[in-house]
């Protein structure tokens, strides 16, 4: 079996309601996936339960054939797996420089280390500030983040998901926030990205959706509705019914 | 010369009635006797020691001495203060007169200190004495559980068993409890006839007060023993008739019949404002200034501790309480303990005097 | 048996008076979040009006309950609008100072004007009177506090979680600018808060002044007792607060009945146990 | 409330020391529907967080009907006939979807909720779930139907379509438009995606470093001016 | 949590480099206060020394507080356990040099800070407040019941440390003991910012922020708090046992709720998250009560209460903390 990560009968209720109902999903080495649907259908749920977030009722898990179902959220970005979130998550007091060489540490194994400064780790700042470069992010590399808009926080977020250097990246709704002509950047770094590496992601900008995917997967209400190449999305009936609505009629008009 | 004489007390805090009484017992020893001994005058520096707190009382003590240059210490209401003091004097060439802490070993700690107030022994020891000549059998203990209230209950217990009692439960309780009504059910399931306490005066001698009578301890006849701690004058106005009838030992009562105390009471009366403030702390503190008087005068104004001390040592007074001796080997007062009962008196209560032990030493004194 | 009873009642009229202190201050922390130091120097200032009324003044009982709220209520509220305004929403910390700083000054104030001896709060002949349960007596004061308590968690169940005033509260707390940008005064709306924890503060300082007698150190010699309820309860849960205090004056009682030496290690032991399956408390709030 | 004019004149306003809007003004007529444009962190989210009185204001007027609004607290804002959606949603994180919808009414009566319930039937089936609780596209959904429940006479829509789906999308921009043809709501919108920005709107406001740098009709805000204001490629 | 937008920046704070400059420079501020305090103030030399204790402890709970996000009122734990290490050391196993006491009183707040750690961080919020009281109430039991060890209610007292390196005695002007303080001090803050810009502390406060991010950057949590812990252990317990030296008791008010709560008050008074804030609310808080309680030992704590109020009124994130805020703006 080749793929990197694998999702198999995958479940989890919160009270009554199955938000996650029985998912099966796999991302091959290379992968560049989209998971799109209807507003909650279960797509960051899935990620949450992917990343260890939230443990799930029934099902598994397996990274690179390996079972992580319960293994801790640590563990599991150690082994390569890293995600994005949906509403930014950084440390408000912290420089996007800080954010990246916590994040390079980390993947070091040096984050511990209690002496030394790592503007002084010549190879760091390199590739902090390629990382940076990257994202057109250079100018406010050392304001505290509280300070700067929203759409470049997004992409602080999206900067160090890619400084983890991950074997199998979830982005949950990147571009969100983003301005359209910046949504640019984001697919830049993402071309960019080894090409062995699988990448899910989730959004709701179908533009970026259908340049960026080769693979479809469409949730609804908790089951994979749809599952295929990107070209065969639009002309799915119940997938057009229950998410795309006239922009696969523009789709397959244009 | 100005003498400086440096008081180390519990003036703002719970305890601030404590350190008000012993400015009171001080203003009145000076307003009866007068501020100069000899040439001398003395002046009188107040530091705040709100709480137990040893390492803060060694350095308001050493900077009295360095840096204020007084020439004798004074106060104290804790025993832990007292002990963090101690090792200084030496080097300080400086004596220490204490008003109140009531644990015996202190004065153990440096033959520089002296006290005027009494010892939690003293205290206790005679109401075993009186439990067992009104034919009380069995009691029941209950202290506070730390140093003084250790002290209490073992100087009472052995002074009781030694006298053919039986002490059929030694309970201690937390310093911060507030409710004290198992303890009370605890007390009556016992089947005891008496129960001695020793709780340090404050705000849970009401609630503990209360739980008695609640409890309808009074009514099994069980019979209400105690230190005068319990039942300081100043907090009988709130314990009220809630604790009218009960026995306490102590060395002194505001309401001590004797000319010497009606002229302390007025005096300190005068100076805390309200005489309905008064209470045991004052009477040490005014016989402290005695003492520390009687050191100026022996030394002339110099500073030589050692000959200070030497000088009142077996010094014997009329205090306000009754007679006193500083006894020389213990430095602590040999006095009257007396019996006292809380009774109704004018619109108030009163601890009334009825029985006295005389020439009582420090009981916890050991070599 | 009748120990176990023995212990039953004791525990709940314990409880029922801790809980009648401490549900004002749940109500501070845990909806308005405000961490109130100064929560024990309101219930003081209760207690000394009271003890004012009814000793000085000769106001019979229940006039004496509602003018010890009026006269707390009517003293909090300029410090709302002057002292507490400032730190809503700040840091936790800054909170801490502030209302530290409030405690002591009310100390200083009172222990100026009032003295530093105890003051006592008349009850009427009813309430001092034993009440004979069969296996045991208590006073009817304990009854009337087991009552009280009883009735004030109702009523502030149903304020807060049933009507639209508790929803706007817990909406301010919340998110105060996205309340107000829906047209919550939060500011009205925390100060009527305000005023209704001062006055559950002063209630609770009358109902529970013979167990906590009043002093010019109460303010601060029960703040741990207080926190330590409101915090294993939930702040903000009234059913936590209530299950709080009867659990851990369950505890506090049980202990001290069989190895009162050990009183205060079953009690913080027991709330060690409660946080560690309980993270948020007991019913507490998610965050 | 019937839809209200609004009336910006050199608004100069910022956060904490830093001033981050100079010297705008502009006029939006009752009824109209207004786009704001412009890049990433241009001052957008600023613009509209202002007009609630949400920034720091050093000066400037704003006036809503009426209304001189300038000095007035967010909640007189608010009930003055201003309707916010900010970006980020902030829906009430502990409160169920039917209490946020309750701190919006404005004092209308409870069974107002229906309507949002109607806008948006997933809302009904989360009515008892905690605000944080949801997923990201059902908060949009109710931040948006808070807003709206409290009958405002100008709606600030600070992005209102990020995470929702396209069909969604599509349905709450023809509910916004119908309540602004019908004279309900006069409608100040920031968006990203031009396209959507400019079927929506009469008039285009675009913001460049916090200064206005175009106003004018939607139909005159041709593609050079979007490449130049708002980025290239924008338009497929 | 709150409104996206308006969260108050500390407006443009640009951080170039290391930083190794300003902390030499701010270290060396330090050691030149202090050597000023000798000259200005040679009388009260015990009181300062007493002072730098509680600084040490003040530090600590910075450390763990303001860079860590741990809520505590029982901090005093920790630096109780240095000053009852110490003193037992000294009373009980006879041990004199003054500084194997220190290392004594370091290893013992280590130990103290691993285990009250280990209770502590096991919750958040206000159920961490609380956790933490009832570990320094249960500490404060202990002390109290194992009397023969710790003196008890009376104290523990008998501490003699030998003169420093065998020729500087403790005496009654605590010179020794004050330069002692001093040199422990000094140490502990170049040291501590040091830590606080190294990659521990970055994520440190990474923690505090979010933690959820931190899991998320494939970093555990609860390690890297429990090892702060023990690193603020190791300050606190140097405090305690240098004033158990110095002062040569050791009461049960060292590990109690009162000392701890007093500590927050005098961080937050300074204002949490910079060294420097610690160590400035200890000093104005501890020489504004030594100042007022010697003018009038009966009504002074009126006036600390007025001061507190007065800086959350007027300088908000207390007083070092606002200081430095105005100076960041342009
Ligand atoms: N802790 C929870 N308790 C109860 N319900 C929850 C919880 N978390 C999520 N849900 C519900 O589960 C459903 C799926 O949420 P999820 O966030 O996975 O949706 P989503 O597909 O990411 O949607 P969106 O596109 O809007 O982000 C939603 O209806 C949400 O309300
Ligand atoms: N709290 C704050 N303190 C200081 N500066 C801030 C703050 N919030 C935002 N800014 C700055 O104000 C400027 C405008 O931000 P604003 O959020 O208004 O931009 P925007 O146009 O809405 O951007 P986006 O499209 O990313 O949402 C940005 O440069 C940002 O860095
Ligand atoms: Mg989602
Ligand atoms: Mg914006």
């Amino acid at each position: 079996m080749s793929a990197l990560l694998e999702i198999r009968g995958l479940r989890k209720r919160f009270g009554g309601l199955a938000v996650t109902d029985g998912v099966d999903l796999a991302l091959e080495p290379g992968a560049r996936t989209a998971l799109i649907g209807p507003n909650g259908a279960g797509k960051t749920t899935l990620i949450n339960l992917v990343t260890g977030q939230l443990l799930p009722d029934a099902g598994t898990v397996t990274l690179d054939g390996r079972d992580v179902t319960r293994a801790p959220t640590v563990e599991r970005v150690r082994a390569g797996l890293v995600r994005s979130f949906q509403v930014t998550r950084l440390f408000p007091d912290l420089s996007p420089r800080d954010h990246l060489a916590l994040a390079i540490l980390q993947r070091e194994n040096r984050s511990g280390r209690m002496f030394g400064h790592y503007e002084r780790d010549p190879a760091l700042t390199t590739e902090i500030d390629a990382l940076l470069a990257g994202l057109r992010l250079a100018e406010i590399g050392r304001r505290p983040v509280a300070e700067i808009a929203y759409g470049q926080q997004r992409l602080v977020e999206l900067a160090i998901a890619l400084a983890l250097r991950p074997r199998v990246l979830l982005l949950d709704e990147p571009a969100a926030g983003v301005p359209q002509n910046e949504t640019r950047l984001i697919e830049e770094a993402l071309a960019e990205l080894p090409a062995e590496l699988a990448v899910l992601m989730i959004d709701h900008d179908m533009d970026l959706v259908f340049r960026f995917a080769r693979e479809v997967v469409v949730l609804a209400a908790g089951r994979v509705i749809f599952a295929g190449p990107a070209s065969a999305v639009a002309s799915d009936r119940g997938v057009r019914e229950a998410y795309l609505g006239s922009y696969a009629d523009a789709r397959a008009g244009g | 010369d100005t003498i400086k004489v440096g008081v180390i007390g519990p003036f703002s805090g719970p305890f601030a009635n404590q350190g008000r009484n012993f400015q009171a017992g001080i203003d009145a020893w000076m307003a009866l006797n007068g501020q100069a001994v000899g040439d001398d005058e003395i002046e009188v520096v107040y530091r705040d020691l709100p709480a137990a707190d040893p390492a803060r009382a060694r350095t308001l003590a050493q900077e009295l001495v360095v840096s204020d240059g007084v020439q004798y210490l004074a106060g104290v209401y804790f025993t832990p203060d007292a002990l963090a003091i101690a090792p200084l004097l030496e080097e300080a060439n400086t004596p220490l007169v204490i008003f109140n802490a009531a644990t015996s070993a202190i004065t153990k700690q440096s033959p520089l200190i002296v006290r005027t107030s009494f010892t939690l022994p003293q205290t206790s020891a005679p109401m075993a004495a009186v439990a067992a000549e009104r034919g009380l059998k069995r009691v029941v203990t209950v202290v506070s559980d730390y140093g003084p209230g250790a002290d209490a209950e073992g100087a009472f217990s052995t002074a009781f068993e030694a006298k053919g009692g039986q002490i059929v439960e030694k309970i201690r309780m937390p310093l911060a409890a507030n409710d004290f009504s198992p303890i009370m059910q605890r007390v009556r399931a016992s089947g005891a006839d008496a129960l001695f306490a020793f709780l340090p005066s404050g705000p849970p001698t009401l609630a503990f007060a209360r739980a008695y009578n609640d409890n309808g301890l009074k009514g099994a006849g069980v019979t209400f023993l105690s230190t005068g701690d319990l039942t300081q004058e100043s907090d009988l106005p709130a314990l009220g008739a809630s604790v009218e009838g009960f026995l306490t030992t102590f060395h002194y009562s505001v309401a001590h019949d004797s000319p010497e105390n009606k002229s302390f009471v007025e005096a300190a009366g005068k100076a805390i404002g309200d005489p309905k403030l008064l209470t045991f702390p004052a009477v040490g503190a005014f016989d402290g200034m005695r003492v520390i008087a009687k050191m100026i005068e022996a030394t002339g104004g110099e500073q030589d501790a050692a000959a200070a001390v030497e000088a009142v040592k077996g010094m014997r007074f009329e205090s306000p309480r009754g007679p006193v001796t500083i006894d020389p080997e213990t430095r602590s007062p040999t006095q009257t303990i007396y019996l006292r009962e809380v009774a109704k008196a004018g619109d108030g209560f009163e601890n009334r005097e009825i029985q006295s032990f005389a020439d009582t030493p420090d009981l916890g004194w050991t070599k | 048996m009748q120990l176990v009873l023995s212990i039953a009642v004791d525990a709940l009229a314990y409880g029922m008076v801790l809980f009648v202190i401490s549900i004002g201050l749940s109500l501070t922390m845990g909806l308005m979040r405000v961490v109130n130091l100064a929560h024990g120097a309101f219930a003081m200032v209760g207690g000394y009006a009271a003890s004012w009324l009814g000793t000085s003044m000769g106001v019979p009982f229940p006039l004496m309950l509602v003018g010890a709220v009026l006269f707390t209520v009517a003293l909090a509220l300029p410090l709302e609008r002057f002292l507490y305004r400032p730190i809503y929403g700040r840091p936790e910390l800054t909170q801490v100072l502030m209302t530290i700083g409030i405690t002591f000054l009310i100390i200083g104030i009172a222990n100026w004007l009032l003295g530093p001896t105890l003051k006592t709060i008349p009850l009427p002949d009813t309430l001092r009177a034993p009440v004979d349960l069969g296996f045991r007596t208590v006073s009817a004061h304990r009854i009337f506090a087991i009552l009280s308590g009883l009735a004030i968690a109702a009523a502030l169940w149903l304020l807060v979680e049933r009507t639209s005033f508790g929803v706007r509260l817990r909406a301010s707390v919340d998110n105060a600018s996205m309340a107000a940008a829906l047209g919550v005064r939060t500011e009205r709306v925390y100060a009527v808060s305000f005023a209704l924890a001062t006055g559950l503060a002063a209630l609770g300082g009358v109902i529970g002044a013979e167990l906590l007698p009043i002093e010019p150190y109460y303010a601060l010699r029960y703040m741990v007792t207080f926190l330590v309820v409101v915090c294993v309860g939930g702040a903000g849960s009234i059913p936590g607060a209530l299950l709080a205090s009867l659990l851990l004056g369950a505890v506090d009682t049980t202990g001290r009945y069989l190895m009162p030496d050990f009183g205060e290690f079953f009690f913080y032991l027991a709330v060690i146990a409660v946080i560690l399956v309980f993270p948020r408390g007991l019913m507490g709030r998610a965050a | 409330m019937p839809a209200l004019e609004v009336e910006v004149d050199r608004l100069v306003a910022g956060y904490g020391p830093t001033v981050i809007l100079e010297d705008v003004s502009f006029r939006v007529a009752a009824g109209e529907r207004l786009a704001i444009l412009g890049r990433n962190g241009m001052g957008k989210t600023t613009l509209l967080a202002s007009l609630m009185g949400l920034t720091r204001q050093r000066s400037g007027r704003i006036r809503v009907g009426q209304d001189a609004m300038e000095s007035l607290p967010t909640s007189r804002r608010a009930l003055g006939g201003l309707g916010y959606v900010p970006q980020g949603r902030d829906v009430f994180r502990s409160l169920t979807v039917e209490e946020n919808l309750l701190v919006g009414l404005k004092g209308r009566e409870r069974g107002a909720v229906e309507e949002a319930y109607a806008l948006f039937p997933r809302l009904r089936e989360r009515r008892r779930n905690l605000g944080h609780q949801l997923s990201g596209g059902e908060q949009q959904m109710l931040a948006t139907a808070r807003a709206i429940l409290g009958r405002p006479g100008v709606l600030l829509l600070d992005e209102p379509l990020e995470g929702l789906a396209p069909i969604v999308c599509e349905e709450l921009m023809t509910a916004f438009g119908a309540l602004a043809a019908r004279g309900d709501m006069t409608i100040l919108l920031v968006e990203q995606r031009v396209e959507s920005a400019l079927a929506f709107a009469d008039t285009i406001l675009v913001l460049e470093r916090g200064r206005l740098a175009w106003h004018g009709r939607a139909a005159a805000f041709e593609p050079s001016l979007v490449e130049r204001y708002v980025g290239v490629g924008s338009l497929h | 949590m709150s409104l996206t937008l308006p969260r108050l920046g500390s407006g443009g704070r640009e951080r170039p480099g290391t930083g190794l400059l300003a902390d030499c420079a701010g270290t060396l501020v330090v050691l030149l206060a202090g050597v000023a305090c000798y000259w200005l103030f040679p009388t009260s030399l015990s009181f300062l020394t007493g002072l730098i204790a509680l600084a040490l402890l003040a530090l600590s709970l910075d450390l763990v507080t303001g860079y860590g996000g741990v809520a505590t009122l029982g901090h005093a734990a920790l630096f109780g356990a240095g000053a009852y290490g110490a003193g037992i050391a000294s009373v009980h196993f006879g041990v004199g040099d003054p500084l194997l006491l220190l290392l004594v009183g370091a290893v013992c707040g280590a130990l103290a800070g691993l285990v009250s750690g280990a209770v502590i961080l096991r919750a958040h919020g206000l159920p961490q407040l609380v956790l933490s009281i009832a570990v320094v109430q249960l500490s404060v039991e202990i002390a109290n019941k194992a009397s023969g060890w710790t003196g008890g209610s009376d104290g523990l007292s008998g501490i003699r440390p030998s003169p420093l390196f065998g020729l500087y005695r403790f005496d009654l002007f605590g010179r020794t003991g004050f330069w002692l303080a001093l040199a422990v001090l000094v140490l502990t803050v170049f040291v501590l910012r040091r830590l606080v810009r190294s990659p521990f502390g970055l994520l440190v406060q990474g923690i505090r922020q979010d933690p959820v991010r931190v899991r998320a950057m494939g970093s555990p949590v609860y390690p890297v708090l429990l090892r702060l812990y023990v690193v603020s252990g190791v300050v606190a317990g140097l405090g305690g046992a240098l004033a158990a030296v110095s002062t040569r008791v050791v009461g049960l008010d060292s590990l109690s709720f009162t000392s701890s709560a007093e500590a927050l008050v005098m961080l937050a008074l300074g204002g949490v998250g910079t060294i420097w804030g610690a160590l400035v609310g200890t000093f104005v808080f501890l020489w504004f009560e030594h100042v007022v309680s010697a003018a009038n030992p009966f009504h002074w704590l009126t006036l600390v209460g007025a001061l507190l109020v007065a800086v959350v009124l007027f300088a908000p994130r207390g007083l070092y903390g606002s200081l430095a805020a105005r100076g960041r703006r342009p």
